[in-house]
């Protein structure tokens, strides 16, 4: 006890006097963790029971931590305590950031919308913000111990949401299979650190990178790579730890659902590009380089045959499905594909840190198209009971805002001209072909084509499929349902047609900070 | 700056809200009839602008250039660059006209009119697009802006099997389009440009040297299965039959007329120009396909029972005219080539009007169950025997000239074997009068096979309109060619002259 | 512009005007057709009359313009008045005048009147620029739109299922003829860069085109005017092209169009002389020809056919006379179109006299005695009998016009070109002048049989009744043409030297001395032709015991007499050779097409598809429908990738855990140093 | 500690890992497959405490202790989700959850 007070105190007057950590800096990350006890305070006050409250009250306080995250100045640096630096909210964690907010703004919404009794009402705002704010941090982490925390507290959540409706076994199930998968990926991740603090015996990212780069490629830290890998290919949906995937994404309620294709994919690639670009992109591999017809890494190794297996996996498998739902798991499989070719080229070059931008702004689409072909699930559970696509039959006649809006969503996720698919799709494939990796873009062009057949099934069912007699659809959308949709598609076709200058700027300065 | 191209792109496109505007039928087609006839007469304004600036401006120098940056992301500049030379804007007019003639067609639409007409002017923006845009991305952009509104044109307002059909199609030109993509982003890499006439100019820093010589030869192959899947080629024509079958009258117009052409532009404009050495080692390949398909294209077309479908195989046999006329890389034959653009554009257009008419009446396009047609409607005989004469290439319509053009250049040219493939070629002039004549036996001559329930009767007013100015354009085509000749024969001479050192290395080298 | 060109133009215009304005007429024309037609060519008439008592003054006048241009190159197209044109000016509106005159009657009442004279104008119309063109460009155009005229004519009935695929066939079959005619344009134009005739034989002259090139640029040529021309194995459209009214078969398939691949030959005449390989052929296909459907003519009863046959047998007497390449035996193919042009419109239309007073009964077997009832009939078509036999008084220039061109023809051919195929044509000669036996044997077998014998059915003699005066007018001063038009022609017209403006040159000229032997020879060829020929068929037809020995002989050939009557198997062949070949084919293609083509990558699947039906739940899916086999391989894969995900947790980590361990022992392996 | 080295930590932690991830893939009992993934964590703390003590500093502790803390939380939150489902199939294994599938 006794050597420990005067090392506490001796700690605590380095803290006031030198590198006070600037607390606003953490704000909105604090605000989402206040609002956790905030409901939990009104629950306890209130009682049980629905409320109208709640979901106001978590939009307000999402908007006002989208607003501040908006508008705030981004000082570049990272936060920590006593040497220790473990969190850097910089102009990549803004932006992404940003996408998780937005992206549970529109769950609360979804989930309002979908008119589902959840029962424990507060509990999901709860955890939705236990989530967001993990997030927040897995955007920022620049150190194992932070990394780690943050990475199973969007894990926990997540297992929670998706196995929160209690009374319904496909959620039950899809809880379960989602838990066991993500213990058991996060264990392997766990002993692959372990193996990375062994080598460099650091906790820090930065410090693992100097060290890794110096040490070159051995057997054990390839191992690390891999089971590190595996963690964060089993929150990306990406293989081989995708098979969680479909199974969670069909059994859970589609606003959460929704929730996971978008922003827990969101935080884990952006945990991943900051661990990359701190130079995890090390060591050689002369075979395999050989192979390759170019220099790569392990990673990039890793990170290409993952790419290849995930896209071909995800798009082929989404064939042969008839519920949307899944298939749109399916879909978020393969544009983790996608995401992960892109992954396997970035740098600290030109090309490189367009790689990078070109992911971070395939995420801002991805948020509008994968949000909104969500929310025409959200519908069609709500109304139809189901999320089979043949429910869709006759759309196109009768509910054609629905319909054009859904099909310019479907057409953004294959990547189509003139949406706003076509240039994400784009700014992923372009340095990929630029850098040379011809192959690699080849199987991901072949892929495109493969998921056009997919994603062409709903537009076959609304427009061209004849309806049965006494078969008619019944979604009944009403003018809220149909603003949102078209709120979801109008950007998609904006975007693809103009505005992506701007927006490809913000993701190019969001990376460009990145040391 | 001169606006007036846009303007024409984006008119059809402005006229999508206006249908909006009222609930009736009647009113909608006036619009999109409208709209359509004021792009023609934008097409024409273009026409004598261009004519004004003179014929041999080149791409680039038109004063209809519109150029100004659009999207810079990194390394990745597109730029919105529309510009026109001969070729283009002979394509446009052919795009105006058509497009005009198509609204009308399209007055037969029953079945959800406003959609039908908003797909049609997206249709028409995304073609106009296609011909007037000069840089590569500006282009496909407004490529595959053509493919959507097609798919639900096919798909919805179609025949029987007409989902098959869209998705056919749609996977098809698909294929075609990630083929042009990939060579164009190819090219892009090498050159930092997707300026069409930068490229142009700068094709020999195309992987230059002989090291590279495979992989220039897999880009230009590359480029030309994506604009072969267009004209169609064969074997890449089987979506052509079904396409066309299963459209609607007014898109069957269009596909035939406008959609085809694109493929034999792109070739003109993109494949042959950046590859020139690719195109003169890759010509027996080229005349074998175009052979073939001219003459495979006829012999399957006098197979056929349905109307429609032996319209649509002759379509086949024509455009394999128009990829012979360009492969030879003479004078004549390129003229003869772009000629039988227009020309076929014109002649299928008017080949896939008359089955319309018949079909509306009739209910059906088996052959076998017309008959007599002469005899009953004399006028519409009349007006179909020009259409459909014109196709079999009689002299004093404008086929003729195309495809005379075509096989003299063809007999002229300098490549290995050219007079091989144009004797077999003009096989293809025999079989073209077997399959027309036979259908004009089925159909016209002798007496009525079956009685329809409605009496067949002759084209109406509106259905004379359309048909009048195609025959008119054809026969004028026909007999003073010149009026389209002087204004391409400049631009084509430019155009094969770039070919002349490479053919005459070509020749080097195989003795 | 000079005033032969103006008098050209609107020779060619009127029929043209005449033919539009029908059309424009619309409902009214049946009523104006006629009057249009006649007056039309009326004026046309006149104009080339003018131009042929002034042919002093117009003959080599010229004028062209620029067509178009290509790569810069000028292709100038326009008229040349020279004696050929001349010749056939006046042939061309004198004929198609009178057939007009003729139609007006014997087309009385059909219902497609006003289409026939809208047609039989556009026809002369096409006739008159293929004559007067200066080039082979617009020789072609006009060329084609004759076959086009033809095909609408010979289908004017076209209810009739014979008459539509009459037309059919004319049409495709003189189509491939033109390919061989177009590939000569194209290398004409290749060697040449011209397609005006002056510059192609300046430069064939020079040397520029070698001689191999020469040879297949004339037999493609030749090609064409088989096709025409009905030259064997060509003629087969042309026995059927009688399914179209008599005025037209006499105006088209007698006088004019058909004659047109004579003209091209004569015209072609200065290029094709430079082959001697080439003039053989022409020489050797046209007499085949000539004695080939002479044989057949022998066995026809239907009076058109013998006609028609009669006709295919005359052309290729043209050729044969043409191929010989020397001045006279050009002059003498040419004449003999000409002299042919009239007396076969004379028989002709004298059949159609005979058809139309018969009730359109064509077969000469119901025939018989007719000469009473239609005197004027009867005595035209006599005179033209002998003309095509070729009546005259040997080694005197007094005679039928037949007598004088089918005298020369003969003579040319024993004459020879002075080359080393002489001998050829002295066989040819010998060849001929049996044809002509032939000829005068059955062309006076329709006439007794049709004029004389006993009315054999006695309801059409009694109904029959001499014709209008229309008709009759027409008959008679072709009747007369043909009598007189052996004089004075053929010197004026068509003189085989450049001083005219003929552009023939480079042929064997032979001098008036050198061909008297040869001229001797071929008046008693001729002479003995002739009246061997009228008296062989007098005796068989006119006398019993001719009667039995014409049976009996017919009994002994029986074989070669039925071959003949089956037109010697011609069409059968046609039909086993090409178009049963052709339509299978176009069936095959269309299966491989349908089946095949699209099929390839349909059944690179297939296996996966079947696999992937076995747990298919919804067959009707877009992907399985419609993408086909692309589509059935990832369909396949996507059954592959969706039945690995069973649902079972134990796989799933079975299935992440194991493959991490695989990467890990691959990536281990291959970066091991 | 003497002839103790850090290898036979490592190769603890290894086996431990190892007897782990068999234990999630062969057993069908879901509390079974949750022991196995408690012994693939303690496979990383004990590789993390013996790094930790190699290296000299307290890092590696530090996080073990983290790491303790958080598969507390994790059998909690996955036991819960057990139970629910074992609310509805009335089955404890896994095999039995395939609801979902395909």
């Amino acid at each position: 006890m006794t050597p420990f007070l005067p090392l506490l105190a001796q700690e605590t007057a380095k803290l006031e006097m030198s590198s006070m950590p600037d607390l606003s800096r953490m704000l909105p990350g604090g605000l989402l963790c206040l609002m956790v006890i905030v409901i939990l305070v009104v629950d306890l006050v209130r009682g049980k029971g629905p409320s109208a409250l709640y979901p106001k009250l978590s939009m307000g306080a999402i908007a006002v931590a989208f607003l501040m995250v908006l508008f705030g100045t981004v000082k570049a640096g990272a936060v920590g305590y006593g040497g220790f630096p473990s969190l850097d909210p910089d102009a990549l964690s803004r932006i992404f950031k940003l996408v998780f907010l937005a992206t549970g703004f529109v769950t609360v919404l979804f989930v309002e919308r979908s008119r589902q009794a959840f029962g424990r009402e507060a509990e999901f705002h709860v955890i939705l913000f236990g989530a967001l704010a993990g997030m927040c941090y897995l955007a920022s982490a620049t150190e194992m111990i932070g990394f780690y925390l943050a990475f199973e507290t969007v894990s926990y959540t997540g297992f929670l949401l998706a196995g929160y409706k209690a009374d319904d076994r496909r959620g039950a199930e899809a809880g379960t299979k989602f838990v066991m998968f993500g213990a058991v990926s996060s264990a392997v991740m766990l002993f692959g650190l372990s193996l990375v603090y062994g080598f460099t015996g650091s906790m820090q990212f930065a410090v693992i990178a100097e060290k890794l780069a110096a040490a070159g490629s051995q057997p054990a830290l390839v191992l690390a790579a891999i089971f590190v890998f595996g963690g964060f290919a089993f929150k990306a949906a990406a293989f081989p730890m995708q098979w969680w995937c479909p199974d969670v994404y069909e059994g859970s309620p589609a606003p959460v659902a929704a929730f996971l294709a978008v922003a827990s994919k969101a935080a884990v690639f952006a945990a991943g590009l900051r661990v990359l670009t701190y130079g995890g992109v090390s060591g050689s591999a002369p075979a395999l380089s050989h192979l390759m017809g170019h220099d790569s890494s392990i990673v990039q190794t890793i990170l290409i045959c993952s790419a290849v297996a995930t896209m071909t996996w995800g798009n082929f498998a989404a064939l042969r499905q008839s519920s949307l739902q899944r298939m749109l798991a399916y879909s978020s499989i393969a544009h983790a594909g996608y995401l992960l070719m892109t992954a396997s080229v970035i740098g600290t070059d030109k090309l490189g840190q367009e790689a990078m931008a070109g992911i971070v702004f395939y995420f801002l689409i991805y948020l509008v198209m994968n949000l909104g072909a969500f929310y025409v699930v959200t519908l069609m559970r709500r109304d139809a009971g189901t999320a089979d696509i043949s429910a869709l039959r006759g759309m196109g006649r009768r509910h054609p805002v629905l319909a054009v809006s859904f099909a310019i969503m479907l057409f953004s996720l294959t990547g189509l001209p003139p949406t706003a698919g076509f240039v994400g799709k784009l700014q992923l494939f372009w340095p990929v072909v630029a850098k040379g990796y011809y192959l690699l873009a080849a199987v991901g062009l072949v892929n495109g084509a493969v998921s056009l057949y997919f994603y062409a099934k709903p537009l076959r069912e609304m427009f061209l499929a004849a309806e049965v007699e006494g078969e008619e659809t019944r979604l009944a959308p009403d003018g809220v349902d149909l603003a949102i949709v078209t709120a979801f598609a109008v950007p998609l076709v904006i975007l693809g047609l103009f505005g992506w200058g701007n927006v490809t700027q913000m993701a190019m300065d969001a990376v460009a900070r990145v040391p | 700056m001169d606006w007036t191209l846009t303007l024409m792109t984006f008119v059809p496109l402005a006229g999508i809200p206006l249908l909006w505007a009222s609930n009736e039928a009647k009113v909608q087609r006036w619009i999109a009839t409208i709209v359509s006839a004021v792009a023609m007469v934008l097409s024409f304004v273009v026409w004598s602008r261009f004519q004004a600036a003179g014929v041999g401006t080149a791409l680039g120098s038109s004063p209809l250039k519109v150029d100004l940056p659009w999207i810079s992301v990194g390394s990745f500049n597109v730029r919105y660059t529309m510009d026109v030379d001969a070729i283009s804007v002979f394509m446009v007019v052919l795009t105006g006209i058509l497009g005009f003639i198509a609204s009308l067609s399209g007055w037969g639409v029953q079945k959800n009119p406003r959609g039908f007409f908003a797909m049609y002017l997206l249709l028409l923006t995304g073609m106009f697009g296609t011909f007037v845009a000069a840089d590569l991305f500006l282009f496909y952009v407004f490529w595959e802006v053509m493919l959507l509104p097609m798919y639900f044109l096919i798909g919805l307002w179609g025949g029987p099997k007409r989902e098959f059909a869209a998705i056919k199609f749609f996977i098809y030109t698909l294929v075609g389009s990630v083929l042009m993509l990939g060579a164009f982003l190819a090219v892009y890499f090498q050159l930092g440009t997707f300026s069409i006439s930068e490229i142009i100019r700068r094709h020999a820093e195309i992987f230059p040297g002989a090291e590279n010589e495979n992989l220039r030869m897999v880009l230009f192959g590359a480029l030309f299965c994506g604009f072969a899947i267009k004209v169609p080629v064969f074997p890449f024509h089987t979506w052509l039959p079904l396409a066309h079958v299963e459209a609607p009258t007014p898109i069957s117009v269009i596909l035939a007329g406008v959609l085809l052409k694109m493929g034999g532009y792109g070739m003109m404009r993109m494949a042959f120009p950046w590859f020139p050495d690719e195109v003169v080692r890759a010509w027996p390949v080229l005349a074998t396909l175009a052979v073939v398909s001219i003459i495979y294209g006829a012999f399957v077309a006098m197979a056929q029972t349905d109307w429609k479908k032996l319209v649509a195989y002759s379509s086949v046999s024509h455009m394999g005219y128009v990829l012979l006329g360009l492969a030879t890389l003479t004078p004549e034959g390129v003229n003869g080539a772009v000629l039988q653009m227009f020309s076929h554009g014109l002649l299928a257009g008017m080949m896939f009007l008359l089955v319309g008419v018949m079909y509306d009446q009739a209910h059906h396009r088996e052959m076998a169950r017309f008959g007599g047609l002469a005899t009953t409607l004399p006028k519409y005989t009349f007006i179909a025997m020009v259409g459909f004469f014109g196709s079999l290439g009689l002299p004093g319509l404008s086929g003729f000239v195309s495809e005379m053009m075509v096989f003299f250049g063809a007999f002229k040219s300098a490549l290995p074997d050219a007079k091989l493939f144009t004797i077999i070629g003009t096989l293809g002039v025999v079989m073209g009068a077997v399959y027309i004549l036979i259908m004009i036996q089925k159909i016209f001559l002798g007496t009525a096979k079956e009685a329809h329930a409605h009496p067949l009767h002759e084209p109406s007013a509106r259905e004379w309109i359309m048909l009048t100015p195609l025959a008119v354009l054809s026969l004028f085509l026909g007999i003073y060619p010149r009026i389209a000749l002087d204004m391409i024969d400049p631009a084509i001479q430019s155009w094969t002259k770039e070919f002349t050192p490479h053919i005459a290395a070509h020749a080097e080298k195989g003795k | 512009m000079q005033t032969g060109i103006v008098l050209a133009l609107v020779i060619c215009a009127m029929p043209l005007l005449a033919s539009l304005v029908i059309s424009a007429l619309g409902k009214n024309a049946g009523k104006w057709c006629d009057k249009v037609g006649i007056g039309a060519m009326f004026v046309s008439l006149a104009a080339s009359v003018w131009l042929t008592l002034g042919h002093h003054e117009f003959i080599g006048q010229k004028w062209d313009f620029e067509w178009i241009t290509v790569a810069g190159h000028p292709w100038r197209i326009g008229i040349l008045l020279d004696g050929m044109t001349f010749a056939l000016l006046i042939v061309v509106t004198l004929v198609s005048f009178l057939v007009h005159l003729f139609s007006r009657q014997y087309m009385h009442g059909d219902e497609r009147f006003a289409d026939f004279f809208r047609w039989i104008g556009f026809f002369t119309f096409s006739m008159l620029v293929l004559v007067i063109s200066d080039n082979l460009l617009t020789l072609f155009v006009a060329w084609e739109l004759m076959g086009l005229s033809s095909y609408k004519l010979i289908g004017h009935y076209f209810k009739k299922e014979s008459a539509y695929l009459a037309c059919k066939k004319a049409f495709m079959t003189t189509r491939v003829g033109d390919v061989g005619f177009f590939l000569a344009l194209l290398a004409l134009y290749l060697h040449t860069g011209s397609l005006q005739y002056s510059e192609i034989f300046e430069k064939a002259h020079a040397g520029v085109i070698p001689a191999v090139t020469i040879t297949w640029i004339s037999l493609g040529l030749f090609m064409g005017s088989m096709g025409k021309s009905a030259q064997f194995p060509l003629h087969i459209w042309l026995p059927d092209a009688m399914e179209g009214p008599t005025p037209v078969s006499a105006l088209i398939h007698a006088a004019t169009m058909v004659a047109a691949g004579v003209y091209l030959i004569g015209r072609m005449m200065s290029l094709i002389c430079l082959s001697p390989v080439a003039l053989v052929v022409i020489a050797c296909i046209g007499a085949f020809t000539a004695i080939f459907a002479a044989a057949i003519a022998f066995t026809a009863t239907d009076i058109k056919k013998v006609l028609a046959y009669s006709t295919i047998s005359q052309l290729g007497f043209m050729f044969t006379a043409l191929g010989v390449g020397s001045n006279i035996a050009w002059q003498a193919g040419m004449f003999h179109l000409v002299t042919h042009a009239f007396f076969k419109a004379c028989l002709f239309l004298g059949s159609g006299s005979v058809i139309h007073a018969c009730h359109h009964e064509q077969d000469m077997t119901r025939m018989g005695g007719l000469r009473k009832k239609l005197p004027l009939t009867h005595l035209t078509y006599l005179l033209a009998c002998l003309s095509i036999a070729g009546f005259g008084i040997p080694m005197l220039p007094i005679g039928f016009a037949g007598f004088f061109s089918k005298d020369q023809i003969l003579m040319g051919l024993w004459q020879g070109n002075g080359g080393a195929n002489d001998d050829v044509y002295k066989t040819l000669c010998i060849v001929l002048t049996l044809t002509a036996t032939m000829t005068s044997f059955y062309m006076f077998r329709s006439y007794w049989l049709t004029f004389w014998t006993k009315p054999r059915d006695q309801k059409i003699h009694d109904h029959a009744h001499e014709s209008p005066w229309e008709m009759t007018t027409a008959l008679l001063v072709l009747g007369g043409l043909a009598v007189v038009a052996g004089y004075g022609w053929a010197n004026i017209f068509l003189p085989a030297g450049g001083e005219h403006g003929s552009l023939i040159e480079g042929l064997k000229e032979w001098e008036h001395e050198d061909v008297h032997h040869a001229h001797i020879m071929a008046s008693i060829f001729a002479g003995f032709a002739c009246f061997a020929g009228i008296g062989l068929s007098a005796w068989c037809y006119l006398t019993a015991s001719g009667e039995r020995a014409r049976k009996a002989a017919r009994a002994a050939i029986s074989p070669i007499y039925n071959a003949a009557k089956r037109k010697f198997f011609m069409d059968e062949l046609a039909e086993t050779l090409v178009i049963r070949p052709t339509v299978v084919l176009g069936a095959l293609l269309a299966w491989t097409d349908r089946d095949v083509v699209d099929g390839v990558v349909d059944s690179v699947g297939s296996s996966a598809v079947a696999t992937g039906e076995l747990s298919a739940k919804a067959d009707d899916s877009v992907v399985d429908g419609a993408v086909h086999a692309a589509a059935d391989v990832a369909w396949g894969g996507g059954w592959l990738f969706s039945r690995a995900q069973t649902g079972r947790l134990r796989n799933y980590f079975f299935g992440a855990v194991g493959t991490v361990a695989l990467f890990a022992v691959i990536v281990l392996y291959l970066t091991r140093s | 500690m003497n002839g103790l080295s850090l290898n036979h930590f490592l190769i603890l932690g290894a086996l431990l890992f190892s007897v782990g991830v068999l234990c999630v893939t062969l057993r069908r009992n879901a509390i079974g497959v949750l022991i196995g993934i408690e012994m693939m964590l303690n496979a990383a703390n004990v590789n993390l405490v013996a790094f930790s003590r190699w290296h000299g500093h307290v890092d590696g502790a530090v996080y073990a202790i983290f790491v303790i803390m958080l598969a507390a939380a994790e059998a909690a939150v996955a036991l819960a989700i057990v139970l629910n489902v074992f609310h509805h199939s009335a089955s404890v294994s896994t095999d039995d959850y395939t609801e979902m599938k395909g």
